[in-house]
């Protein structure tokens, strides 16, 4: 009987492996290997020069070339460690297909890391390109989006600084942001997650080309402001960061302030923790804005001995009015286009949807009439490891 | 037939996995957006209800599983036809599930691999888990639940950073008919579908304790369920309500120091590894089912047939994710009410009419 | 691939029915043979692409129909 | 199935033809008729030594003592049984043949364990036991004569089973000293052995072993029965027992386990379970055996408890490391590409740029290369071997690298996973044939392939029994209580209970904590734990 039952099985374990080959024996479909991908790891979105449609470029690493970075190899034998390739097609998507025409390797675009759009295709609308980034299963959602004036082929072609691959650079100028605060970084799923809402505009960061020494450069210019994915108008530096002070998005950076006997000091943030409240009463949109702000002493181009606590009052009332400034800076402009890039619709509409439901579809008129009211709270906390400036000075008596 | 026997704390494991199965990644009424919490608390009351009335059924016939039950209340003729109607119930929850699991893999990882290499190898492992008996289901199951809690406890970590409890709001914007009938949704599909452990009841060795462990499986399945989705309209914001597989993508953003990314596979494996279990009940309760019906002493060999059948319904469930979405949003609470609340209550109202004599003839 | 697939099915059948003959399971044995030939002509209708309704399409038209 | 039946036919067939020699024959009084017996029965055997001799004087009885050349002790012949047979009994007069066997017995002979055999076949297997036998003319009985002693191997460590710390003894192939060796361990009247012969040609003796009053009875009875049930020609190994008395004979895990080593043993014997000794090698088989078992060393119990479960943790790891890494490397470097960070992406399609092979065959390929190496390593003399490793190695691996055949990244993962290997010592079969397996689904469905094998692999153990035990206890049923042998190693003193699905006639070990240690519970519990 036992043996019985294991001849049953040696039998049935043959069957099974007859079984199990016919399974295995078609396999591999989506088998793609290392050598035959085309990594990109950027990419330019334009609207095609002629006809109708996108044009879009990419930016492919030849990793052998990246990896044996030897210098002094150099000769004509040396490839640049990136390929450019523009494709163009009536979608986006026909345009990354129409890209194997051109390419012997098939695009690989899990690993994109930038979508470069150009202005053109900002005021035309941005979601209809984006679309195949979302919906496809290959993009990620984590690519940063910037807006170029430029070319965004350019972009991607341009020297990077330290890096080689100007793509990888972007990220890297994105992740720093926080040193300054003065750029907002976008991704793909902020982005999208900003535009289904009714109210919000969205921002984009601004990337352009300067040349210096006859090379092309990259650099970090501003805020671009979308208002129903399209672009209205721009944010500078110091726009920018104040509204960055609202999202509570300022996590570094530097402020320098006019000192009142001449000269200026500069001081390092370490955090802000802002409060927004938006109400509606009497008929207006009422914003307060708490920001309690955290900087230390950073720099200073005066003699004066700022280390005595009268002194840190006055720096912390000058520092209240900077950062003051540059919100009012901000909403100024966002006023001015009309674009509620802070999201105190939304705010509203979370925190008290009966309202909002009336308010939404005349937003427009309530934002610009909004009145708002900013407090700010700042604290100089570090000196730095000086006390004072070297300078020396009378014993007090 | 079957002699495993398991115990109450694997049956409360089972009705967990079974529950989270696969509506984990497919999860029906996010229209509803950031109240989906309230829906599967409301939704987890719902089924506790209709396991109520199963277990009412089952307190008055201790030991039987609902098709002998069927035919102790109707006698065996109607009794049949009511357990051929269950069978058609498990068919088509089996197959669903499978189906689902396989739009799921080809809209997500194996876009060009053919639906059949997919599911071929997976059903054979079904069949086999199947076969080796509810014990081994029951063990197998549990280091594989384990695995999803522990996955999904490790997520809440992973997306504190980018977790907006703002996004839960507001609370209660939408009319309160379309959250009940969302509610509805949830409560048949899937605490509903719980109804597929009447068959597997009689299996447990403590029987005083089958109450306890099936409210505990299906607590902490709402549980689960109500944390995964807090997370992904958390982090998703209105965005999950676009979004085919909203789970699925909110661990796609997930960028923890460049180190911690690309973690689409945590969804996929809870899925996949819940999905299994939920097909291998199904099948199980297929397979047991069609022996009992047949009068047959063993339901072994029936897995291998009835596996080919969920195959093939599985190919044939709905022809696109939208037709899918748009069943589970119309038909779904209907069709489910009928299984689990409809059928039970006449059961359960034949036996209570036909009362005492029924139940001293019942052994 | 209709070949194929009857010697699928053949194969199936091999690896249940000499167990189940060897111990005189003739009931199981008939209960197994007919849902695994429903499974074959399913899977050859769906092969030779016959169009089998979708069964949750079917559910939605038979209730639009009702409502 | 015919040819099946045709073939069991014809073995019973075999059977009747060639029956088994001759047993149970009686003995002839006649002393020649039993010299003749012997010698058609052992063949012109050159190793089988007759010494005649004349017993007493008055009524002089012609003898004599047989024993196979190197399988007795000389000095025991010679000054326990020749010597006094022959100057003792010079002056002995009037003793009748029928009482001179007995006498012998009592006033003569020195040597310890003495036997009287009226039959054939036991003499003869005593013969090829290395034992004396002493026929008298006149007597139908045999004195069967303890003079084992032959050539063995001196009790060192085993290889397979190296340790740094603790007892550095090992078994020998001798079941004499190994059954002494567990006695020196477990001094407890508790300690019982029984003894059978099994092998139909080679009568190899086997001996099971267990704790009285700790083991459950019902074990015992189960391991005895499946012995009994053993119908095998010869017995050189444990495992040729192992095969027949297996749970899962078609199972890649071992569902028996072994040991060479006799401090394992004992604490396997106090968990409850039982061992099988079998004569001639120094592997003893325990059952039941956990998976979980297979990640312990007896090193475990002989460091400090927090190192101890550090070190069980990266065995867990390089366990599965050594399983699951070139299957999870082909998935993603073949179809999850998507998952790797884009710098390693870079790094690791820089080094595999422009190798022809897709990355399962590169795998697979290499794989097959490393146990080639690995055997000959292991079949070759030691110097040899070492040689062939580093050749095989480094200049196969750098070879294969710089002439673009394979990626450098292919040979990094197969060294680790190859060294990864040897840290589960007792699952390197196993590790082998599931990393195959593993490798060549992820090569087809990628890591949809390997969550296949994974379940697959899940379901199998968790319908595995052992002896009646779940395999994959105490994970899978879940008890609690005895994971402080398994996830960690819980101080000694914190591990008062035997497992519980084994050892559960007599649950408690010693009271917990650092307690007074009389009783008998207590020093029982001072052996360390091996299971």
């Amino acid at each position: 009987m036992a043996d019985d039952r294991r001849k049953n099985r040696i039998f049935r374990g043959s069957l099974g492996l007859l079984l199990l080959s016919l399974v295995l024996s078609g396999g591999c479909w989506d088998r793609r290997e290392l050598e035959t991908l085309a990594v990109v790891t950027g990419m330019g979105l334009n609207y095609a020069a002629q006809g109708d449609g996108y044009e879009v470029a990419f930016q492919i690493v030849r990793a052998a070339q990246l990896q044996s970075a030897s210098g002094g190899a150099g000769g004509g034998g040396e490839l640049k460690p990136v390929w450019i390739l523009r494709s163009t097609g009536p979608t986006v998507f026909e345009a990354v297909r129409n890209a194997t025409f051109q390419s012997s390797r098939r695009l690989f675009l899990s690993h994109n890391q930038v979508l470069i759009i150009s202005e053109a295709v900002a005021k035309g609308g941005l979601l209809p390109a984006l679309e195949f980034f979302v919906r496809d299963h290959e993009p990620r959602n984590t690519q940063w989006l910037l807006l170029t004036p430029d070319e965004p082929v350019e972009i991607l072609d341009a020297a990077a600084g330290l890096e080689r691959v100007s793509a990888l650079a972007i990220v890297d100028l994105m992740k720093q942001y926080q040193l300054t605060s003065k750029i907002k970084p976008v991704y793909l799923a902020d982005y999208i997650k900003t535009r289904i809402e009714k109210t919000t505009a969205n921002t984009l960061p601004i990337i352009r080309i300067y040349e210096t020494a006859g090379k092309k450069e990259l650099l970090l210019d501003g805020t671009a402001i979308l208002k129903e994915d399209r672009l209205v108008g721009f944010l500078d530096h110091k726009e920018t960061r104040g509204l960055l002070w609202v999202l509570g998005e300022v996590r570094g950076g530097v402020i320098t302030v006019d000192l009142p006997g001449g000269g200026k000091a500069t001081f390092e943030i370490f955090d802000a923790i802002p409060k927004v409240k938006v109400e509606f009463k009497e008929g207006r949109v009422q914003v307060k804005i708490e920001i309690k702000e955290r900087a230390g002493l950073g720099a200073q181009t005066t003699y004066a001995d700022l280390s005595t606590p009268e002194q840190f009052k006055k720096l912390e009332n000058l520092q209240t009015k900077a950062i003051e400034d540059e919100i009012r800076a901000a909403l100024a402009k966002a006023k001015a286009y009309k674009a509620d890039i802070f999201g105190f619709g939304e705010y509203l509409y979370k925190h008290d949807h009966r309202t909002w439901q009336r308010l939404q579809k005349e937003w427009e008129r309530y934002f610009v009439d909004a009145q708002v009211e900013i407090k700010i709270e700042a604290m100089v906390e570090e000196l730095g490891l000086v006390t004072r400036p070297a300078t020396y000075r009378e014993l007090r008596k | 037939m079957d002699q495993g026997r398991i115990s109450a704390g694997q049956l409360t494991l089972l009705v967990m996995s079974f529950t989270i199965g696969s509506w984990i990644v497919l999860p029906t009424g996010l229209q509803s957006g950031q109240n989906i919490w309230l829906i599967i608390l409301f939704g987890l009351g719902g089924g506790m209800f209709f396991a109520c009335l199963g277990l009412l059924l089952y307190r008055r016939f201790p030991g039987k599983n609902l098709f002998e039950i069927h035919e102790l209340v109707f006698g065996p003729v109607i009794g049949k036809f009511f357990s051929l109607l269950y069978l058609w119930f498990f068919l088509q929850t089996g197959g669903g599930t499978l189906g689902v699991f396989v739009t799921m893999l080809k809209s997500t990882v194996f876009t060009a691999t053919p639906d059949l290499a997919l599911l071929v190898p997976w059903v054979i492992i079904v069949i086999y888990g199947c076969r080796r008996g509810i014990e081994v289901i029951a063990r197998s199951n549990q280091p594989l639940i384990l695995a999803t809690v522990g996955l999904i406890l490790i997520s809440i970590l992973l997306v504190l950073n980018i977790f907006e409890a703002d996004n839960l709001l507001p609370f209660l914007d939408k009319p309160f008919s379309r959250i009940a009938w969302d509610a509805l949704g949830v409560a048949v599909f899937p605490f509903g579908q719980g109804v597929i452990f009447m068959m597997i009841l009689p299996r447990v060795n403590r029987q005083q304790k089958v109450a306890g462990a099936v409210f505990g499986g299906l607590i902490g399945a709402g549980l689960v369920l109500m944390i995964i989705q807090s997370l992904a309209v958390g982090v998703l914001g209105k965005v999950a309500e676009v979004l085919v597989f909203p789970t699925y993508e909110f661990y796609r953003i997930i960028d923890i120091a460049q180190v911690l990314t690309r973690l689409e596979l945590i969804p996929l494996l809870n899925f996949l590894t819940m999905g299994f279990i939920k097909i291998m009940l199904c099948l199980y309760a297929l397979a047991f089912g069609t022996a009992q019906l047949f009068n047959l002493r063993t339901y072994r060999p029936l897995a291998i047939p009835i596996g080919v059948l969920l195959l093939v319904v599985a190919r044939r469930i709905f022809p696109s994710v939208s037709e899918h979405m748009r069943y589970f949003e119309e038909v779904q609470p209907y069709y489910g009410l009928f299984f689990c609340l409809v059928l039970p209550l006449i059961t359960l109202g034949t036996a209570l009419l036909r009362g005492r004599a029924r139940r001293e003839m019942a052994p | 691939m209709i070949v194929l697939m009857i010697l699928i099915f053949l194969l199936l059948f091999l690896w249940e029915a000499p167990g189940l003959m060897a111990q005189e399971y003739w009931r199981e044995l008939a209960v197994f043979t007919i849902l695994l030939i429903v499974g074959l002509v399913l899977s050859l209708l769906l092969l030779t692409g016959v169009k089998l309704p979708y069964i949750e399409s079917f559910w939605l038209n038979l209730f639009e129909k009702i409502v | 199935m015919f040819k099946f039946l045709w073939r069991k036919l014809r073995l019973a067939h075999l059977r009747k033809k060639n029956p088994l020699p001759r047993m149970y024959r009686e003995l002839s009084p006649d002393l020649e008729v039993n010299l003749t017996a012997i010698r058609r029965e052992l063949g012109a055997s050159p190793d089988l030594i007759i010494r005649r001799i004349t017993v007493g004087s008055a009524p002089a009885t012609t003898g004599a003592l047989l024993y196979i050349d190197g399988l007795i002790d000389q000095q025991i012949v010679h000054r326990d049984i020749i010597s006094p047979l022959l100057n003792g009994e010079k002056g002995r007069k009037g003793q009748d043949s029928k009482g001179l066997l007995e006498y012998l017995v009592r006033q003569v002979l020195s040597v310890g364990a003495v036997k009287k055999e009226p039959k054939f076949e036991p003499v003869v297997q005593a013969l090829l036991e290395g034992k004396t036998v002493l026929f008298l003319d006149g007597q139908a009985e045999a004195l069967l004569l303890a003079t084992e002693g032959w050539e063995k191997r001196a009790i060192n460590e085993p290889d397979a089973e190296r340790i740094i710390l603790g007892p550095h003894e090992g078994f020998t192939e001798n079941i004499r000293i190994n059954t002494a060796l567990l006695r020196r361990k477990i001094t407890n009247p508790g300690l019982h052995f029984e003894e059978m012969k099994l092998g139909r040609r080679t009568r190899t003796t086997v001996a099971i072993a267990y704790l009285k009053g700790i083991v459950n009875e019902k074990l015992v009875a189960e391991v005895r029965s499946r012995l009994k049930r053993v119908n095998i020609d010869l017995v050189l190994d444990a495992n040729y027992l192992n095969e027949f008395i297996s749970d899962a004979p078609f199972s890649i895990f071992p569902t028996v386990g072994f040991t060479e080593r006799p401090d394992v043993t004992a604490a396997k014997l106090l968990e409850g379970r039982v061992a099988i000794f079998v004569d001639g090698t120094p592997v003893v088989s325990t059952v039941p055996v956990l998976l979980v078992e297979s990640f312990q060393s007896p090193d475990d119990y002989n460091f400090p408890y927090y190192y101890a479960t550090f070190i069980r943790w990266f065995r867990y790891i390089s366990f599965v490391l050594a399983v699951l890494a070139p299957a999870l490397f082909v998935a993603l470097g073949s179809y999850h590409q998507e998952l790797i960070p884009t710098p390693l992406l870079i790094t690791i399609k820089s080094a595999t740029e422009g190798t022809p092979f897709p990355l399962v065959v590169e795998m697979v390929m290499m794989g097959a290369v490393f146990e080639i190496i690995r055997e000959a390593g292991v079949r070759l003399a030691r110097p040899v071997g070492q040689t062939i490793s580093i050749v095989g190695a480094l200049v196969v691996g750098e070879a294969a690298v710089t002439a673009g055949l394979v990626g450098a990244p292919t040979i990094i993962v197969i060294a680790i996973t190859a060294i990864a290997t040897f840290v589960v010592p007792d699952l390197l079969g196993p590790g082998i044939i599931l990393r195959l397996f593993f490798t060549i689904l992820a090569g087809v469905f990628g890591a949809y392939g390997i969550l296949i094998g994974l379940l697959f692999i899940l379901l199998h153990l968790t319908s595995l029994r052992s002896f009646g035990v779940p395999y994959l206890s105490p994970l899978v049923p879940l008890s609690p209580g005895d994971l402080k042998d398994v996830l960690i190693r819980a101080p000694i003193w914190a591990m008062r209970t035997r497992p519980r699905l084994i050892g559960w006639s007599q649950p408690e070990r010693q009271p917990f904590g650092f307690g007074s240690s009389g009783t008998e519970e207590g020093e029982e519990g001072e052996a360390e734990d091996g299971g």
